[in-house]
């Protein structure tokens, strides 16, 4: 009743009237979580077990989120009034008022719906092929159902409290995915892993989140009540003499640090290359992972609302840090997921940076091209994998000629991650990025074109050892895919190279959609920032950013395909370079060394505090000074006749040798003890009340 | 002197007479065991069945001396008109009463007749039909009941005295009373012994108290007297303390506590029972009265005989319940958590002595009486719960729980020949209605709810409290001792517990209980239980009895 | 301390009566045998008895109370003897000696 | 009579109308006995769902006013009465209470040593429990709370581990402690003056006291009664320092006695702090809140901690609870902070602590229901003997990761609401100590994914190869917990209107 009293107004106050696609957004979530519930409970009695029931839902998903695109991007023509569309409903009553949740479209989630649909329709077409005969394929779909409508529901959230839940829960199926071969100990530890570092990066989210709301009074991200509109009221200097506004972006930041992976909570993201490959594609590529670019992006307004700026300097350095650091890391990887993993983290740390630096709408754009170009890699990566059943690239090559599908495929989305300018998809997103960089910060401009070398690098070395040469392992007997998993392979490879058009800097649909989202206010703070930078196409940068990628390919040709520069000859003298990046900077280590074992010795402490200070010390303590007390009491009792002895013995010699004999028998004890109670009574009450006059007066009766 | 309404005491009287027709007939009976008289009117039998028209009639006699308590009388002695209390009996000159059957002094009566009832009763399925001297024991238990009766009535120094000697007297014979039993006998003398010598103690308090009050030997003629200067002597002082270990003996106050442990443990466990129970409520309403009288002198604010006794009240709580946890034998137990239970009910009398907190407020209750009319009211219902209401209760409850405990204790004791804890092991597989019993009363001892035990203490500390509040502070420390003893005594009560429930069942036959000791315990069990429920008429009774005090 | 008529004050008696008691209870201290406590327990009594009577006679109003309350003592401490002297009797037969002293079976 | 105000007492007894007919049932009769039980259980349970349906959210709550009231004298003269009523407080803890007893005494089904003692003590268990929270009169508050300790005691000590004895007692005297504390302090409101003056009688009626609020003007008396109403509640809870007995107490008592000690007799004591600490002297408590608060923290933090130190599953679980207990205190404390600011956000705080209450019953319940299936298929509880089971009992399995990601407080469940309320109430009264309670979230989370690592996932022991899962006892007895766990978060609009009546006006006496 009250909902639907909340809907109609908000429908009034919006004034337009919005298509029944946008109105029923909420279907699209909604149709996976039902697809969860069925695939879990009948899926293995259900069609194609279960598998079909969740494709289904995904696709009808996919075909929905089509048309909201067409919708908003093709159809709407003029953005201004288009802006959002909101609805709420009351959540948790609160003393009079309410927490309320609901639903918002506007173009950036519109964007997200539509790459979150698009990537996981095609992850769980070829997860049939996948997972094929695997045991527990029914739960497989069912969690891959359960991760899509979280994402989808984060995305399309207009409050922070349903951004956090759905942000949790997808955490959760990143946990149940990573573990999903849970009898293997590395993916169970790399599960916990995974969702206990995110945890520490959401515990910053909740509490900007708190902040947010203590302050504002709302969850709500839009509308007049809502966060955005009353930010100014965080205008106030708080801890660390920065302004609250900024302590909440950077609380928020933190969220989004653990969720993407970017230093220093990367190290979950390698690791968690312990699942299922397709579930490496869609959640810790595509989707899950680029959900923090999504939180800073959608929360941008409060970045912006920080005068000081403090908040998005440290988003762009942590990012450049996080594109550079896991791009050396990359380098020398030999697990072919675990460098697409650390590639993923510098894709990243790309997309934070260019937030950090007001390219708001290059981020946005770099999370999509790259979502579809890496959810490629991977599940190219998948298809090696399948076809060789080795994950190690020392044991590969040569396999251009084993599955060109693959092969083709797998190249272009590696020319597009590099960035080849004009051709791909990330050339447009990377060079949007780099263009904002130079613009506004050189330093993180300079670590992006570093960044883009190395990316160059090591993905190349992964091709040429994959594909190239020969196969060094003779054990392999490689084949191509199935056709199941390849036309998931060749879609993405369409858009990974396709998707970059609707950004072009001469045409750019992409950005005349999208910085409506901020709304007027932030939206005149972000062109003020950018003021000066020319809207169009930066040859300076271009030029850059293809003299990074042709030095790249160029240096990894010479090394790794045709081996003209040895770099073994600089095994004595960088050696110890090799291995501290082949380590991982020791990272891992250092966080096992430091952080966890001081959690670890904590609770040990903390036990055995609880276990022999307040346990055993305190409270059994108590009861045995009880029982000890008894037993002198007790000893006291018994030994009346051994006591009385010495007690006697002591009055002995007090009063003389007159009492000597005395020190036998039981009862006379007892009357000789009462005597002396008496005496002292006695004494006690005559000192107590000891007067003058008080053995006077007696007189008065006596004749 | 004036006899006054001696249908008062008639239960005493005719308690003594049922003891005489015990003796006789028991003694005739006795020449030819089993067979005539013996046969026909069993001692045993006999006994009970005329204890219980005195219950009734002490139950009577309650609510007839709180009819009469709002009476004065008009009497002539010697050639003075005084006005006394309806309830005051042999009235000599000045007014003063050898005996005040208030509804305070009646209603310790009943629980002394009603505990003797039950102790009758354990003692049925405690000695077998062939216990010697059975006529003897009855008609001393009986006789030892009438004294308890009249000592709660007692105003008086001489009837204190003889009252409690009578019960005394009774009380040693008792206790050694199992001839062929040398615990019972070393009990005997013991007992004798350290109660002569504490009796002696406070005859020469009381002979000092006469003195230096002018020659009186009623207390509210002592009380009158301890007003003149004359009281505020050291020997007066001494006197009230002298006469207070005589007391305290009976009640086992530490530190006159030393023969309790031995004379319960040697002693016939119905005997310890009646020991446990009728002797200290007979006790503990001498104490009150005398306190109350000896009130108007000593002002509590001042270092006196008050302050000796909130000591000893704690001392007897600690004392009582700290050595009572190493125990291995359970009536020794019993005997020790008795003296920490009588630290509860000390509590209750130390606040029960700032109800009469000035001469002033009573004063007028006493002696301003109006003269118009020969019989008049007397004490208006005069409406303040708590004082000494928790004081009454809790003796009742303390009747109920504690005699319950002997007597499952009894029962255990005469089936299994051991008073070791350690053989109540598993009771619960023996006798499941006995080991549940026995559960109630000690988790009722321990002041758990819902139990008479909780009632009792609840009171108490709420008398304690109320009168902490009014600049008593010594009173909320009592309070907070006896709350911490309470958690000490639930230690060693469910020790017992535990053994009875937790340890395995080993293969020894079960017990079969005698109707009398089922009946006894379902007795003191509705006593438990019931008094919780129907608190709200016992407390109104309560108040009325406690309004109804005089000294 | 006022005279009577006899020329004896009336300190003499109470300090005669306190005498007592004190050896009394120092008897009841010090002897082992029952029956030597037993004979204590009369010197307090008496002791008592003493005061009683002392008092009864010197005070202003002279009164019989402190008699009277005497014989009852009186009468009583006899009853008490026999009562005593039964236990103690008892005892011998249980124990084949009277030493209050010894007779200490039950402890803890 | 009108019968809404015999509903409660009817809810109250009928249990011990039960233990009544169970005792008449011979012992040999095991499965009689059980059976009536659990029907008897059924009817509370029924009629408390009936309660909560007919129960007026918009109606009086205490200390204004109460629901379904009923009064009548008891012990007049000492202005004792049976009064019993519910409020937005009360009723979801009488549905919560006949819920896992129903559940209790169904899973309790395996019991084969002494049933009959074990069912009739579990159903007077239920009155005591019950009993506590409907009693609007403290001398019937403080006889049920009692009433409630002693058949625990026998639970534990019949029925418990190798160590029941210790626990048994350890648990009957910590707690015993407390109530008598308790008793102290409700008996010194009961002589207050301020009592007196507004009810024109020494009274034990809950609601004349609270409105009353006794020696307001008294600071030290005021604050003796407090710390002595917070040791008997605080002991319950358990707050940090008082907490030793429940790790023993739940580790040796048998499943059932140990659901319903997370379950329920916990929550008495928060339902103390609520019901009387917060109401009765709420300007105390708004001076000591922060001790609370900090005391609350410490049990957050160190709980988690002391929590991951265990390789004992059960004990484990017990050490969750201070650790989710926390939380509810730390709610309370916030919302009853003596802070004026921010009324809508301490009546966040309180909403959160009621439906932690909630929640933690729930989830803890079941936990240690699961706990107690896999002990019994195990003979074991260590942590260590574990793993694999995932593959092994399927079902099972996926019961234990949802309560244990419900417990660390996973979005979609109730326990997340719970957090995210409190930690936002306790936000705007100290930022550190949210900040430092979120330290807690991390390590709860580590310790039940580290524990759900070790049972659940990696290699089978071989050991356990051939464990049956979980059947369809164990799966009934489960399920209304998780469901109700997992409705309650996503739509907590119903609940949480129930609580918010009852926060406002407690937050309200402050304000």
């Amino acid at each position: 009743m009250v909902a639907r009293e909340l809907f109609v107004r908000c429908r009034i106050r919006n004034q337009i009237s919005y298509s029944v696609m946008t109105e029923y957004a909420w279907l699209i979530p909604l149709l996976p979580a039902l697809a969860f519930g069925l695939t879990l409970l009948f899926g293995r009695r259900g069609p194609g077990k279960g598998a079909y029931i969740a494709i289904g839902a995904i696709c009808a998903s996919l075909v929905m989120a089509c048309a909201l695109a067409v919708e908003w991007f093709i159809a709407g023509g003029s953005q201004a009034n288009r802006g959002l569309y909101t609805v709420s409903v009351p959540w948790m009553p609160v003393g009079t008022g309410a927490i309320h949740t609901g639903f918002s479209i506007d173009a950036l989630s519109v964007v997200m719906l539509l790459v979150v649909t698009v990537v996981a329709s095609l992850v769980q077409i070829y997860s049939i092929g996948y997972m094929h005969g695997d045991p527990r394929y029914p739960r497989y779909f069912a969690y891959h159902s359960l991760f899509a409508s979280a994402m989808l529901a984060l995305v399309i959230a207009n409050n922070m409290l349903l951004m956090f839940i759905s942000w949790e829960l997808v955490g959760l199926t990143s946990y149940l995915l990573i573990g999903f071969w849970f009898e293997r100990p590395s993916a169970m530890r790399a599960a916990k892993k995974a969702f206990l570092v995110t945890r520490v990066g959401d515990v910053g989210f909740l509490a900007g989140m708190i902040l947010l709301y203590i302050k504002t009074g709302s969850f709500d991200l839009f509308g007049k009540e809502g966060v955005f509109e009353n930010l100014t009221r965080l205008d106030v200097i708080g801890p660390f003499g920065l302004p609250l506004v900024a302590i909440a972006g950077l609380l928020l930041f933190c969220g989004a640090v653990g969720k993407s992976a970017q230093f220093p909570l990367h190290v979950w993201l390698p690791d968690a290359m312990e699942g299922p490959t397709p579930v490496s594609a869609l959640i810790h590529a595509a989707t899950m992972v680029a959900a923090g670019v999504y939180l800073v992006a959608r929360m941008y307004p409060v970045y912006l609302a920080d005068a000081s700026g403090t908040a998005l300097q440290a988003v762009a350095y942590v990012g450049a840090f996080t594109a550079l650091f896991a791009a050396t890391i990359g380098l020398a990887q030999n697990d072919i997921k675990r460098i697409l993993a650390y590639s993923t983290i510098s894709q990243l740390g790309y997309m934070m940076a260019s937030l950090g630096v007001f390219g708001y709408v290059a981020a946005v754009f770099h999370l999509m091209t790259h979502a579809f170009f890496k959810a490629n890699l991977f599940l190219g990566a998948g298809s090696v994998i399948h076809g060789t059943g080795t994950q190690d690239i020392r044991e590969m090559g040569g396999l251009r000629r084993h599955m060109p599908w693959t092969y083709w495929t797998f190249l272009i989305s590696t020319l597009s991650l590099c960035g080849v300018p004009f051709v791909t998809a990330g050339g447009w997103s990377k060079e949007e990025i780099l263009a904002v960089a130079w613009h506004t910060n050189r330093v993180v401009f300079a670590a992006g074109v570093f960044g883009a070398l190395l990316t160059t690098c090591y993905m190349f070395r992964l091709v040429y050892r994959v594909f190239h040469g020969q196969p060094r392992n003779t054990q392999i007997h490689a084949h191509e895919s199935p056709r199941v998993m390849l036309v998931p392979l060749v879609v993405l490879g369409f858009l990974a190279i396709s998707a970059g058009y609707v950004g072009t800097p001469w045409a750019n649909v992409f950005e005349h959609n999208l910085l409506p989202v901020l709304g007027e206010t932030y939206l005149w703070v972000l062109e003020h920032r950018l003021e000066g930078m020319g809207h169009g196409f930066n040859a300076v940068v271009f030029a850059m950013a293809l003299g990074a990628v042709a030095v790249g390919i160029a240096l990894a040709s010479l090394i790794w395909l045709k081996p003209v520069l040895n770099i073994q000859k600089l095994q004595p003298y960088f050696g110890w370079l090799a291995r501290l990046v082949a380590n991982k900077y020791y990272i891992d280590e250092i966080y096992q060394a430091t952080v966890i074992r001081a959690l670890m010795a904590a609770c040990w402490i903390a036990f055995k505090f609880d276990y022999w200070v307040i346990d055993y010390a305190i409270v059994n303590g108590v009861g045995y000074l009880t029982r000890l007390a008894s037993q002198l009491y007790g000893w006291f009792d018994r030994t009346v006749v051994d006591g009385l002895v010495n007690l006697i013995g002591w009055t002995t010699k007090a009063l003389g040798n007159a009492l000597r004999y005395l020190q036998t028998g039981v009862a006379q004890h007892y009357v000789f003890l009462t005597v002396v109670a008496l005496v002292i009574i006695s004494l006690a009450v005559l000192v107590g009340h000891y007067r003058e006059e008080a053995w006077i007066p007696i007189a008065g009766f006596y004749r | 002197m004036f006899i006054g309404n001696i249908k008062l005491i008639a239960p005493a009287l005719y308690l003594c007479a049922a003891a005489l027709v015990v003796l006789i007939l028991g003694v005739i009976a006795a020449r030819k065991p089993g067979k005539g008289l013996d046969y026909q009117l069993p001692t045993q039998y006999l006994a009970p069945a005329l204890m219980f028209p005195g219950v009734v009639y002490a139950l009577w006699a309650v609510l007839e001396s709180l009819i009469e308590v709002c009476y004065t009388v008009d009497v002539l002695i010697g050639y003075e008109l005084v006005r006394v209390p309806a309830v005051a009996l042999f009235v000599t000159r000045g007014g003063h009463a050898q005996l005040t059957a208030d509804p305070f002094g009646a209603l310790f009566t009943l629980v002394a007749f009603a505990g003797t009832f039950i102790v009758m009763l354990v003692s049925l399925d405690y000695f077998d039909a062939a216990q010697p001297h059975k006529a003897e024991y009855y008609s001393l238990v009986m006789f030892a009941t009438a004294a308890a009766s009249l000592a709660a009535c007692a105003s008086d120094l001489i009837a204190i005295y003889l009252s409690i000697e009578l019960l005394s007297l009774a009380s040693y014979v008792l206790a050694c009373f199992v001839k062929t039993d040398r615990r019972s006998g070393e009990a005997g003398l013991k007992y004798f012994l350290y109660g002569a010598a504490c009796s002696a103690v406070g005859l020469y308090g009381m002979s000092i108290l006469f003195g230096v009050t002018g020659g009186h030997t009623s207390l509210s003629a002592i009380a009158r007297g301890l007003t003149t200067p004359a009281a505020y002597s050291g020997a007066a002082w001494v006197g009230i303390v002298f006469t207070l270990v005589g007391f305290g003996f009976k009640l086992a106050l530490v530190p006159f506590q030393f023969w309790a442990p031995d004379v319960y443990q040697g002693a016939p466990t119905p005997i310890t029972a009646f020991l446990s129970v009728v002797s200290k409520a007979a006790g503990l309403a001498v104490l009150v009265r005398f306190l109350t009288a000896a009130v108007f002198l000593f002002p509590p604010q001042n270092f006196s005989w008050y302050w000796i006794l909130v000591v000893l009240t704690a001392g007897s709580m600690f004392f009582g319940n700290l050595v009572a946890i190493p125990q291995r034998n359970i009536k020794r137990m019993l005997a020790y958590s008795s003296i920490a239970q009588i630290g509860y009910l000390m509590i209750g009398v130390v606040s029960a002595v700032h109800a009469f907190p000035s001469l002033e407020r009573l004063v007028p209750r006493l002696w301003n009486l109006p003269n118009v009319i020969v019989r008049t009211r007397a004490a208006s219902w005069y409406y303040e719960p708590w004082d000494m209401v928790g004081l009454v209760v809790y003796i009742v409850a303390y009747m109920f729980m504690n005699l319950g405990a002997f007597a499952v204790v009894a029962g255990i004791g005469t089936r299994t020949r051991s008073d070791a804890i350690d053989d109540y092991a598993g009771l619960m597989q023996r006798s499941p209605f006995l080991a549940a019993a026995l559960t109630v009363f000690l988790i009722s001892l321990a002041g758990v709810p819902p139990t008479a035990g909780f009632v009792g203490k609840f009171l108490i500390f709420g008398g304690a409290i109320q009168h902490a509040g009014q600049n008593h502070p010594e009173l909320a420390v009592l309070a907070v001792l006896g709350i911490i003893n309470s958690i000490i005594s639930a230690y060693y009560y469910l020790n017992v517990v535990r053994l009875m429930f937790f340890a395995p069942a080993e293969d020894r036959p079960s017990l079969r209980a005698s109707l009398a000791l089922n009946a006894v315990v379902a007795i003191c069990l509705v006593g438990t239980l019931g008094l919780i429920a129907a608190a709200g008429p016992v407390v109104d009774f309560a108040s009325l009895v406690v309004s109804g005090f005089l000294d | 301390m006022n005279h009577s008529a006899y020329g004896i004050p009336i300190s003499w008696f109470l300090t005669v009566g306190a005498l007592l008691f004190c050896i009394g209870l120092f008897g009841m201290m010090v002897r082992r045998s029952a029956i030597g406590m037993l004979i204590s327990i009369e010197l307090m009594l008496n002791a008592a008895n003493l005061n009683l009577v002392a008092f009864g006679s010197y005070l202003r109003q002279p009164t019989i109370a402190g008699q009277v309350f005497a014989i009852f003592v009186i009468t009583l401490a006899a009853a008490e003897a026999a009562i005593g002297l039964a236990i103690i009797i008892n005892i011998y037969r249980l124990e084949l000696h009277i030493e209050a002293d010894k007779i200490t079976s039950m402890k803890l | 009579m009108d019968p809404n105000s015999w509903i409660l007492p009817i809810i109250t007894f009928i249990p011990l109308v039960g233990v009544v007919i169970v005792m008449f049932i011979p012992k040999e009769k095991a499965t009689p006995i059980k059976v009536v039980s659990l029907v008897v259980s059924l009817i509370p349970l029924a009629l408390s769902v009936w309660l909560w349906a007919a129960y007026d959210r918009g109606g009086p709550q205490f200390p204004e006013g109460v629901q379904f009231g009923v009064r009548v004298p008891w012990i007049p003269s000492l202005g004792v009465n049976f009064a019993m009523g519910v409020d937005g407080l009360s009723v979801p803890l009488v549905f919560l209470t006949a819920l896992l007893t129903t559940l209790s005494l169904l899973y309790s089904f395996i019991i084969a040593e002494r049933p009959k003692e074990y069912f009739w003590m579990f159903l007077l268990l239920e009155t005591g429990m019950l009993g506590v929270f409907v009693s609007l009169d403290f001398v019937l508050f403080f006889v049920f709370w009692e009433v409630s300790l002693v058949p625990m005691y026998f639970l534990i000590g019949i029925w418990g581990g190798p160590r029941r004895e210790y626990a048994a007692i350890k648990f009957f005297l910590y707690t015993m402690v407390g109530s008598m504390a308790m008793l102290l302090a409700i008996l010194a409101m009961y002589f207050s003056p301020e009592v007196l003056r507004l009810a024109g009688q020494h009274t034990f009626d809950m609601i004349a006291i609270a409105k009353a609020h006794p020696y307001a003007a008294n600071a030290t008396i005021a604050a003796l009664v407090f710390w002595g109403l917070f040791l008997g509640f605080a002991i319950k809870v358990p707050m940090f320092p008082f907490h030793t007995w429940l790790p023993d107490a739940h580790v040796e008592a048998p499943t059932a006695g140990s659901v319903i000690l997370a379950g329920i007799l916990l929550k008495m004591g928060t339902y103390g702090f609520m019901r009387v600490l917060m109401t009765m002297l709420p300007q105390t408590f708004a001076h000591y809140w922060w001790i609370i608060a900090i005391l609350s923290l410490i049990a957050i933090v160190y709980g988690a901690l002391v929590a991951m130190a265990q390789w004992d599953f059960k004990k484990l679980i017990a050490y969750s609870s201070v650790n989710h207990m926390g939380y509810v205190t730390l709610g309370c404390a916030v919302a009853g902070s003596g802070l004026l600011a921010g009324e809508q956000s301490k009546i966040i705080a309180l909403n959160g602590a009621q439906m932690q209450v909630f929640s933690h019953g729930l989830l803890t319940g079941a936990l240690f229901i699961l706990v107690g299936i896999i002990y019994e298929r195990a003979h074991t509880r260590m942590l260590s003997d574990f793993g694999g089971l995932g593959a092994v009992m399927p079902i099972y399995a996926g019961m234990l990761s949802f309560c244990s990601f419900g417990s660390l407080g996973l979005p979609g469940m109730t326990g997340f609401i719970a957090e995210l309320s409190v930690l936002t109430g306790t936000y705007n009264a100290s930022p550190l100590v949210a900040g430092l309670a979120l330290i807690g979230i991390v390590v709860t989370a580590a310790f039940m994914l580290w524990t759900v690592q070790r049972v659940l996932l990696g290699p089978v022991n071989p050991r356990w190869q051939n464990l049956p899962d979980a059947d369809a006892r164990e799966i009934i007895s489960l399920a209304p917990l998780m469901a109700l766990a997992l409705i309650f978060g996503i739509v907590p609009s119903h609940i949480l209107a129930t609580f918010n009546a009852a926060s406002q006006a407690i937050v309200g006496i402050l304000h």
